[in-house]
């Protein structure tokens, strides 16, 4: 390879993994300081693509072709087409645990009325004997963790 | 091959499984009488054996698990400790056997965890390697929590206040065998003695304190001693006097198996702690000066009489280990000797005071009196018991304390026997309020009525009173056995005859003793009765005091605050600060458990995954092979 | 922790994850990555597959237990969301149907998606695409009609039989070559000529059950979410 | 292409501060689908057709569907608040 | 090829297929779908026996699809292996799900555990233990929300965001595996870690893959849904979560460790993320309010020490996880049975004795053991554990100190629940057991009494299993016969 085209590569990968973490980061953040458990679904889908993006970073490779052969001619050289593979699984389990989220988030939302995870965290910690009744949806005298009737919640 | 070892053991198992069984059953009481007398007898039979020149009776049983061998042998020392045990469950067995039996709600947890403890106890001191030790160590707590926590309440408390220290004092043990192990490639305690001498220094340190501290929870060696006067109180009355007797003395058994026979006296002499006098032997040494002292003291203050009794029990412990860390024949033997003597007559103490509480239903000091007209024999039991605690002629506990304070002076340590009379003399203040506040004085009106114990309970508190006259009067009788058990550990036998040892500077023969005492006795007797008997009987309200005529309604019996004076002396110096320290523990147990459940109530829980990514890739970053 | 303190501390370690994590990458050899096995992979995949797009080669040969997995996954979430959303009641959703538009959008689109989902997925062994991105497709086909007219329900139980059946399929594919004394998933039905339709043996197969799989289940996914309450 | 790609990228940081920063949850989502998109394009830069294609179809496309249906089924949709910003 | 190699795959997809059977089969009812179910995981059962009595030192291993070992999948059957696909399959089996918690889908949901689980432990490969990993970690959402509870669903979901951050990590732990080694088989890169792994991208990777997988594993930080989720999930899925799921990824740490990390650094990490797990699970225990969480915090714990156990050098550390894993897998979700009935504050147990004296028994039984008292079973795994501390020394001795505190604080919180449960009622009763209530319970309780009466074959079976889990080296050469 070419200085030049050396050069390049460096960038690129400068370019491409600073990418991949800042995403990672920005992800995290969203995560870890927002209150809104949506705002956490979103932040955890932008983690996902950050690391989607490293994988397929760490397989390129300069001047060389996409793992297709075209023709039947094979001997171009090829980026490793095996972190692609990873990447388009990883993309798929991404979206099957982002859905589960999104019906869990549907059903906190409905039970509780917030979305806020410091209102969701009170709930789950709060001691079995003074468990108290999520946002005023419990009547007094009930026991404050019954079992929510199939479509009868609102 | 069955042999005696396995014999006992299996008869002590159907007799576990025989009591919880038929515990229920009224004849349940004789059952046990004659099975722990049965045992007594095989454990005779042993003791032939061993005195017929053999070291130690196996047992066919063995296990090899995980490539860990564990066995199961008797030899001497283990051989006088299952006596102690069979004989004590004899006499509670025979205690429970009548009446008693019959008012008890929970006949069939008695019977049962008292022939659980027999059996646990036998296992432990026939244990042949640190495996089996710590397996037969285990049994015994859990055997002792099972008996102690039958009754609920206050006695569950306490029962768990034991618990906890008797398995932090396992761990340590646990940690100890473990060490072992690494030392020396085996359990076995012959590979041990064998190594323990070419132990780097810090090892044979840490072994030292592991051990010492794990047996000596259940010692109750100070500071670990709390647990035990509440745990030992507030069990039912014969069990309460089987664990008096016998039960904190295994670990008197395994402290000497292990420090004594293993390691040996010189050894622990040899282990000097830097910029100080003392060494490990001496250091241990004053810390049972402390146990002989400051338990004996706080004996004094209580109220309850079982809990007077169990705090002496505390004290008492202190001189066992005193005489057997002095490591001479004498020492050890009077150490041994005072394990026995102790068992008899603090087992008699126990079961009269129990017969007090069964007729009187309180145990308070403050709420007894006068009983000497109406329980006559529990008076003559707990009298001769005192004397045998307070370690004064003709009693057994006289003979015993002689040869430690003798071992003492003939080591020439005469702190360590100034603190042994500190000791005495708080036992003596001390049981004179447990026998003046019982019996003597005045009556009051609620137990006018009280009768004399049954049969069945006073025949073997006086037999055991008995024991220890007999045993005081002619010594030789139980220092026989004490050879048996100083011919295991290497350290030489007490030449003695039946009235007691012979030594160069001063030799003690109890039956002269006993003998001019007698006469002395019959002298005054004499001089009272037929020179100038001018007495006549008087009821107790038959009298005056101040110029008004008593009646019975009028308190002028005086138990309460017993000895202000003496209370106000060492007042100061009773702060508790053992108390402070434990709860201390706890708090902070308690401060770190809210801190752990606080971090996992937190609200947002990925902010624990990012700070646990940066703080790990910077210490990767820092310390990670470039 | 409350307000800006956190805020104040999550940065800070954030800081410190990125210095670090780009310290970490930076020592990596970008562009020029090992390829121990991804090079043997390409000069061996034609051969052993007879697949053109050596991704799907890797996807469906080589790493065919991954995308059992993944399609595998994909159903877990769906079961997993219609247990949990078995019992929601109706949410915040709008009742009304979409307007014409969306509806006369979704009536025209709907053949034109099917088609070029399944265009994809047969292709997958050829050119870029395949059961997951066809599938994505399928789904779309499916679930648009689905958001003009939220009153009419995907239908479920069809949808839960090819579901059933693709993953059975794809399950007896595998253990098809199981019976025959070869390892599972072991290709098999011959591997023509390299670039063809009908080239690269079971392949095709696999991929057209996976495109099945994962359309039905993103599709089932999707309308559940969307649904009002109750099982279906 | 290096300059293609740090477009992108540049793009693709930018949606993704948007993402978190955004009070209108509908736009939130929009943006992340946005990332993805620009994701893809990456992708199909550095040669990896399927992997962009799958990201185009399923990342962008489909979760960004499910994530505004989301949005729009838990009333998020109506109001911005309930981020912790009083 | 060890016969029963092709058959490896089988308690992996039989399950698999089942599951996508199943809601097809449920048309024809649900008690067709629940019989199919259980009959697939006796047959896992049966399948895990087979594997075992097949693999003697010589594990079984395939290459998936015919295509050889670094560039396919393998999977790799030992005896530990074959261990947890049968412990996985007994424990789904005993606590098959209940009609009233999700019916079909939750049946679907087991199955689908179980198949992960298997290929979780069988698997060879980073990639596809990661795959399965994850169909395990999103049952385990789905299951731990089925109750229908309300604090299910807000416990699941902290569960899920927590889980997929953490597969984010092991992601990116496998992208630095493959940057710098270029291949992803465990055999592959056990051979090449040396050269390739030993220094910071290896660490990390480790660093990155502990914290990922120990959100299922319970390790400290991560596993702060614990006590949420076990409080709030059915108690069937608590017990088989609690039981076994947890100790899958400990097999896959355990894998790890044993192939690829040996890195003296990687062992101290992971030493005092166990002690920390330890410490902090024990007090939390102390301080819990009902039994439900203290068993949760006792379950962190428990796993703190099979973590422990994994860093001990050689075979007596990784006999003593399988040990400690094991009898876990007995007794917690025992424990968690009799939590199930014995809801509420702790104060509310008084008189519990009296109410169910099986249940009562059972728990004393249950607290002894895995308190660590001899003969149990839970002494002799906490003898080989301590044991192969103090024979490694050092720090090890620290961490075997800090592990015997920790049992007496264990023994302060269980007992002082046994004290409680003898007291008399105060107020209202707790509740009765039904014999089918307590029965899972009782049947482990056998399990453990006869664990009891065996237990030495059954340390010299596992320690045979631990010695050819220990075995790296063995373990290229089956899986590369051609590349060492």
């Amino acid at each position: 390879m070419s200085p030049d085209a050396l050069l390049v590569a460096e960038y690129l990968g400068r370019a491409l993994y600073g990418g991949a973490i800042l995403l990672i980061a920005i992800g995290i953040y969203a995560m870890v300081a927002r209150y809104n458990l949506m705002r956490v679904l979103l932040g955890l889908a932008l983690v996902e693509s950050g690391v989607n993006l490293f994988l397929v970073a760490i397989g390129f490779r300069p001047e060389a072709a996409a793992p297709i052969i075209v023709g039947g001619v094979t001997d171009v050289p090829m980026v490793d087409p095996l972190p692609q593979a990873l990447v388009l699984t990883a993309i798929v389990i991404g979206v099957g645990v982002l859905a589960l989220a999104a019906a869990l988030l549907i059903r906190v939302k409905e039970t509780y009325g917030t979305l806020d995870t410091r209102e969701v965290a009170k709930f789950l910690a709060a001691e079995p004997a003074d468990a108290a009744p999520a946002a005023g949806t419990a009547v007094a005298g009930t026991p404050a963790r019954e079992t929510v009737n199939a479509g009868s919640a609102s | 091959m069955i042999g005696l070892l396995d014999t006992l053991l299996v008869l002590a198992l159907l007799t576990t499984v025989g009591l919880y069984v038929f515990g229920a059953n009224r004849f349940a009481g004789y059952i046990g009488m004659a099975a722990y007398a049965a045992m007594t007898v095989i454990v005779v039979l042993v003791g032939q054996t061993l005195s017929g020149g053999e070291t130690a009776v196996p047992s066919a049983m063995a296990f090899t698990v995980l490539g860990y061998p564990m066995t199961w042998r008797i030899d001497g020392l283990g051989w006088f400790f299952a006596l102690l045990t069979t004989g004590a469950g004899f006499f509670a067995a025979w205690y429970m056997s009548g009446e008693w039996n019959e008012a008890q709600p929970n006949k069939r947890i008695q019977h049962g965890t008292l022939a659980l403890n027999v059996l646990a106890m036998l296992l432990l001191v026939s244990s042949g390697d640190f495996l089996s030790l710590f397996i037969g160590w285990e049994i015994v707590s859990w055997a002792a929590f099972a008996m102690m926590t039958q009754l609920g309440g206050p006695a569950a408390t306490a029962a768990l206040r034991y618990l906890l220290y008797a398995l932090a004092g396992a761990m340590a043990l646990f940690a100890g065998i473990l060490i072992v192990r690494s030392a020396t490639g085996s359990f076995a305690f012959e590979d041990f003695a064998a190594a323990v001498p070419n132990l780097p220094t810090a090892t044979k340190w840490v072994l030292f304190v592991l051990f010492t501290a794990g047996f000596g929870v259940k010692m109750a060696i100070v500071p670990f001693h709390l647990w035990q006067a509440p745990a030992y109180s507030f069990t039912p009355g014969a069990s309460s006097s089987f664990l008096n007797a016998v039960s904190a003395r295994m670990g008197l058994f395994a402290l000497t198996l292990v420090l004594i026979k293993l390691m040996g006296p010189a050894l622990l002499a040899g282990m000097d702690i830097a910029y100080t006098w003392f060494d490990a032997r001496s250091a241990l040494l004053w810390l049972t000066a402390i146990t002989m002292i400051v338990p004996t003291y706080i004996a004094l203050m209580q109220t309850d009489a079982r809990m007077l009794l169990a705090w002496h029990g505390i004290g008492q412990g202190g001189y066992m280990l005193l005489g057997i860390l002095v490591g001479t024949p004498l020492g050890l033997a009077g150490g041994l000797l005072h394990t026995f003597n102790y068992a008899t007559y603090q087992m008699a103490l126990m079961l009269a005071v129990f017969a007090v509480v069964h007729r009187t239903k309180t145990a308070d000091l403050d709420e007894l009196g006068g009983l000497i007209t109406r329980m006559p024999f529990t008076y003559i039991t707990l009298l001769m018991g005192i004397i045998g605690l307070a370690g004064l002629p003709p009693m057994n506990g006289f003979v015993s304390k002689w040869m430690i304070y003798k071992s003492l002076l003939n080591t020439a340590q005469p702190l360590l026997l100034i603190a042994a009379f500190i000791g005495t003399l708080g036992t003596i203040l001390s049981v004179y309020k447990l026998i003046h506040n019982i019996f003597l004085g005045q009556l009051r009106l609620e137990h006018r009525e009280v009768k004399e114990a049954p049969l069945s309970m006073l025949l073997p508190m006086l037999t055991l009173a008995g024991i220890g006259f007999v045993t005081g009067w002619m010594p030789g009788l139980a220092l026989s056995m004490v050879d048996i058990a100083q011919s295991a550990l290497g350290i030489g036998l007490q030449p003695h005859h039946l009235g007691g040892v012979d030594l160069p500077n001063g030799s003690l023969n109890m039956l002269w003793v006993v003998g001019v005492l007698i006469a002395a006795i019959g002298v005054g007797a004499l001089i009272f009765y037929f020179l100038g008997n001018r007495r006549w009987e008087v009821s107790q309200y038959d009298n005056y005091a101040g110029g008004h005529f008593l009646s019975a309604d009028v308190r002028y019996h005086f138990s309460h605050e017993f000895y202000p004076g003496l209370a106000r002396v060492i007042g100061p110096w009773y702060r508790g600060w053992v108390v402070k320290m434990e709860r201390g523990l706890q708090t902070l147990v308690a401060v770190l458990g809210d801190l752990s459940g606080g971090v996992f109530r937190f609200a947002h829980t990925p902010f624990y995954l990012l700070v646990a990514v940066s703080l790990g890739l910077l210490w990767v970053g820092l310390f990670g092979k470039i | 922790m409350h307000g800006y303190g956190r805020t104040t501390a999550s940065l800070l370690f954030l800081a410190g994850l990125v210095v670090m994590l780009y310290a970490l990458f930076q020592a990596l050899p970008f562009g020029a990555a090992p390829m121990q096995v991804g090079q043997e992979i390409v000069s061996r995949a034609p051969g052993e597959t007879g697949a053109a797009n050596i991704v799907t080669a890797i996807l469906l040969g080589y790493r065919g237990f991954d995308t059992l997995g993944e399609v595998t996954i994909l159903f877990v979430a769906a079961t997993a969301a219609g247990l949990i959303l078995s019992g929601a009641g109706a949410g915040d959703l709008p009742k009304a149907p979409g307007g014409f538009i969306l509806k006369a959008a979704a009536d025209l689109l709907f053949p034109f998606l099917v088609v070029l989902g399944a265009y994809i997925i047969l292709h997958g062994h050829l050119t870029p695409g395949g059961g997951f991105q066809g599938g994505a497709i399928m789904a779309a086909a499916f679930f648009i009609p689905l958001l003009a007219s939220p009153t009419s329900p995907l239908n479920h139980s069809t949808a839960a039989l090819v579901e059933g059946f693709a993953g059975t399929a794809f399950i007896v594919i595998g253990l098809a070559s199981l019976m025959w004394g070869e390892a599972f998933l072991t290709p098999f039905l011959g591997k023509g000529t390299l670039g063809d339709l009908f080239s690269a043996g079971s392949l095709p197969l696999l991929y057209l059950a996976i495109g099945l799989k994962v359309g039905s289940e993103l599709a089932g996914l999707m309308a559940r979410i969307v649904e009002v309450g109750g099982k279906s | 292409m290096l300059w293609l790609v740090i477009l992108a990228v540049v793009v693709m940081i930018a949606a993704a501060l948007l993402t978190v920063f955004l009070r209108s949850y509908l736009a939130a989502v929009a943006a992340v689908s946005v990332v993805s998109l620009a994701l893809a394009v990456i992708f199909a830069l550095l040669r990896a057709p399927d992997v962009a294609l799958a990201e185009a179809a399923v990342a962008a496309g489909l979760s960004g569907v499910l994530l505004a249906l989301t949005v729009r089924r838990t009333g998020l949709w109506r109001s911005d608040a309930g981020d912790g910003k009083k | 090829m060890t016969s029963g190699a092709n058959t490896l795959v089988l308690p992996i997809v039989l399950p698999l297929l089942g599951a996508f059977l199943l809601p097809l089969v449920a048309r024809f009812g649900d008690g067709l779908a629940r019989a199919l179910g259980i009959v697939l995981v006796v047959v896992n059962i049966f399948l895990g026996w087979t594997l075992w009595s097949a693999v003697g030192t010589e594990a079984a291993v395939t290459a998936l699809g015919g295509f050889e070992a670094p560039l396919g999948i393998v999977l790799y059957g030992d005896r530990l292996a074959a261990l947890f696909v049968a412990v996985l399959a007994v424990g789904a089996l005993i606590f098959w799900p209940r009609a009233e918690h999700g019916g079909v889908k939750a049946y679907t949901l087991t199955l689908l555990l179980v198949a992960g689980g298997s290929g979780l432990v069988l698997s060879g490969d980073l990639f596809n233990i990661f795959v399965f990993y994850e169909i395990v970690a999103v049952a385990s959402y789905g299951l731990a929300a089925s109750s229908g509870d309300k604090a299910g669903f807000g416990a699941a979901l902290r569960y899920l965001v927590l889980g997929a951050l953490g597969s984010s990590l092991v992601l990116i732990g496998i992208g630095l595996v493959y940057a710098a080694a270029g291949t992803l088989n465990l055999a592959d890169i056990a051979r090449l870690a040396p050269e390739k792994l030993s220094g910071t991208t290896g660490l990390a990777a480790f660093l990155l893959l502990v914290l990922g997988f120990g959100v299922k594993a319970e390790l400290f930080p991560v596993n702060t849904w614990v006590p949420e989720v076990y409080a709030a999930a059915p108690m069937r899925v608590t017990a088989i979560l609690a039981g076994v799921v947890s100790k899958l990824a400990m097999v896959v740490i355990l894998r790890l460790l044993v192939l690829v990390f040996h890195d003296p650094a990687a062992i101290s990490l992971l030493m005092a993320v166990a002690i920390v797990t330890i410490v902090a699970g024990e007090f939390a225990a102390y301080r819990a309010s009902d039994l439900n969480r203290t068993f949760a915090y006792s379950s962190i714990a428990q796993l703190g020490l099979v973590a422990l156990a994994l860093t001990i050098p050689a075979t007596a550390g990784i006999l003593a996880a399988i040990a400690v894993a094991l009898h876990h897998a007995v007794v917690k979700p025992a424990f968690f049975v009799i939590a199930a009935k014995w809801r509420g504050p702790l104060a509310g147990l008084a008189g519990g004795a009296r109410v169910a004296p099986a249940a009562a028994g059972l728990f004393v039984l249950l607290a002894l053991s895995i308190i660590g008292i001899p003969p149990l079973p839970g002494f002799w795994a906490k003898l080989v554990l301590l044991g192969g501390a103090f024979d490694a020394g050092g720090a090890y001795a620290f961490a075997a100190a800090v592990v015997l505190a920790a049992t007496v604080v264990e023994a302060a919180y269980l007992f002082r629940v046994v004290a409680r449960i003898w007291q008399p009622a105060a107020g209202a009763k707790p509740a009765h057991f039904a014999f089918s209530d307590l029965s899972p319970a009782l049947l482990l309780g056998v399990i453990l009494i006869v664990a009891t009466l065996f237990v030495a074959p059954i340390g010299t079976a596992l320690s045979g299993a631990a010695a050819s889990a220990a075995d790296a080296g063995s373990y290229v050469a089956r899986v590369l016969p051609g590349r060492m």
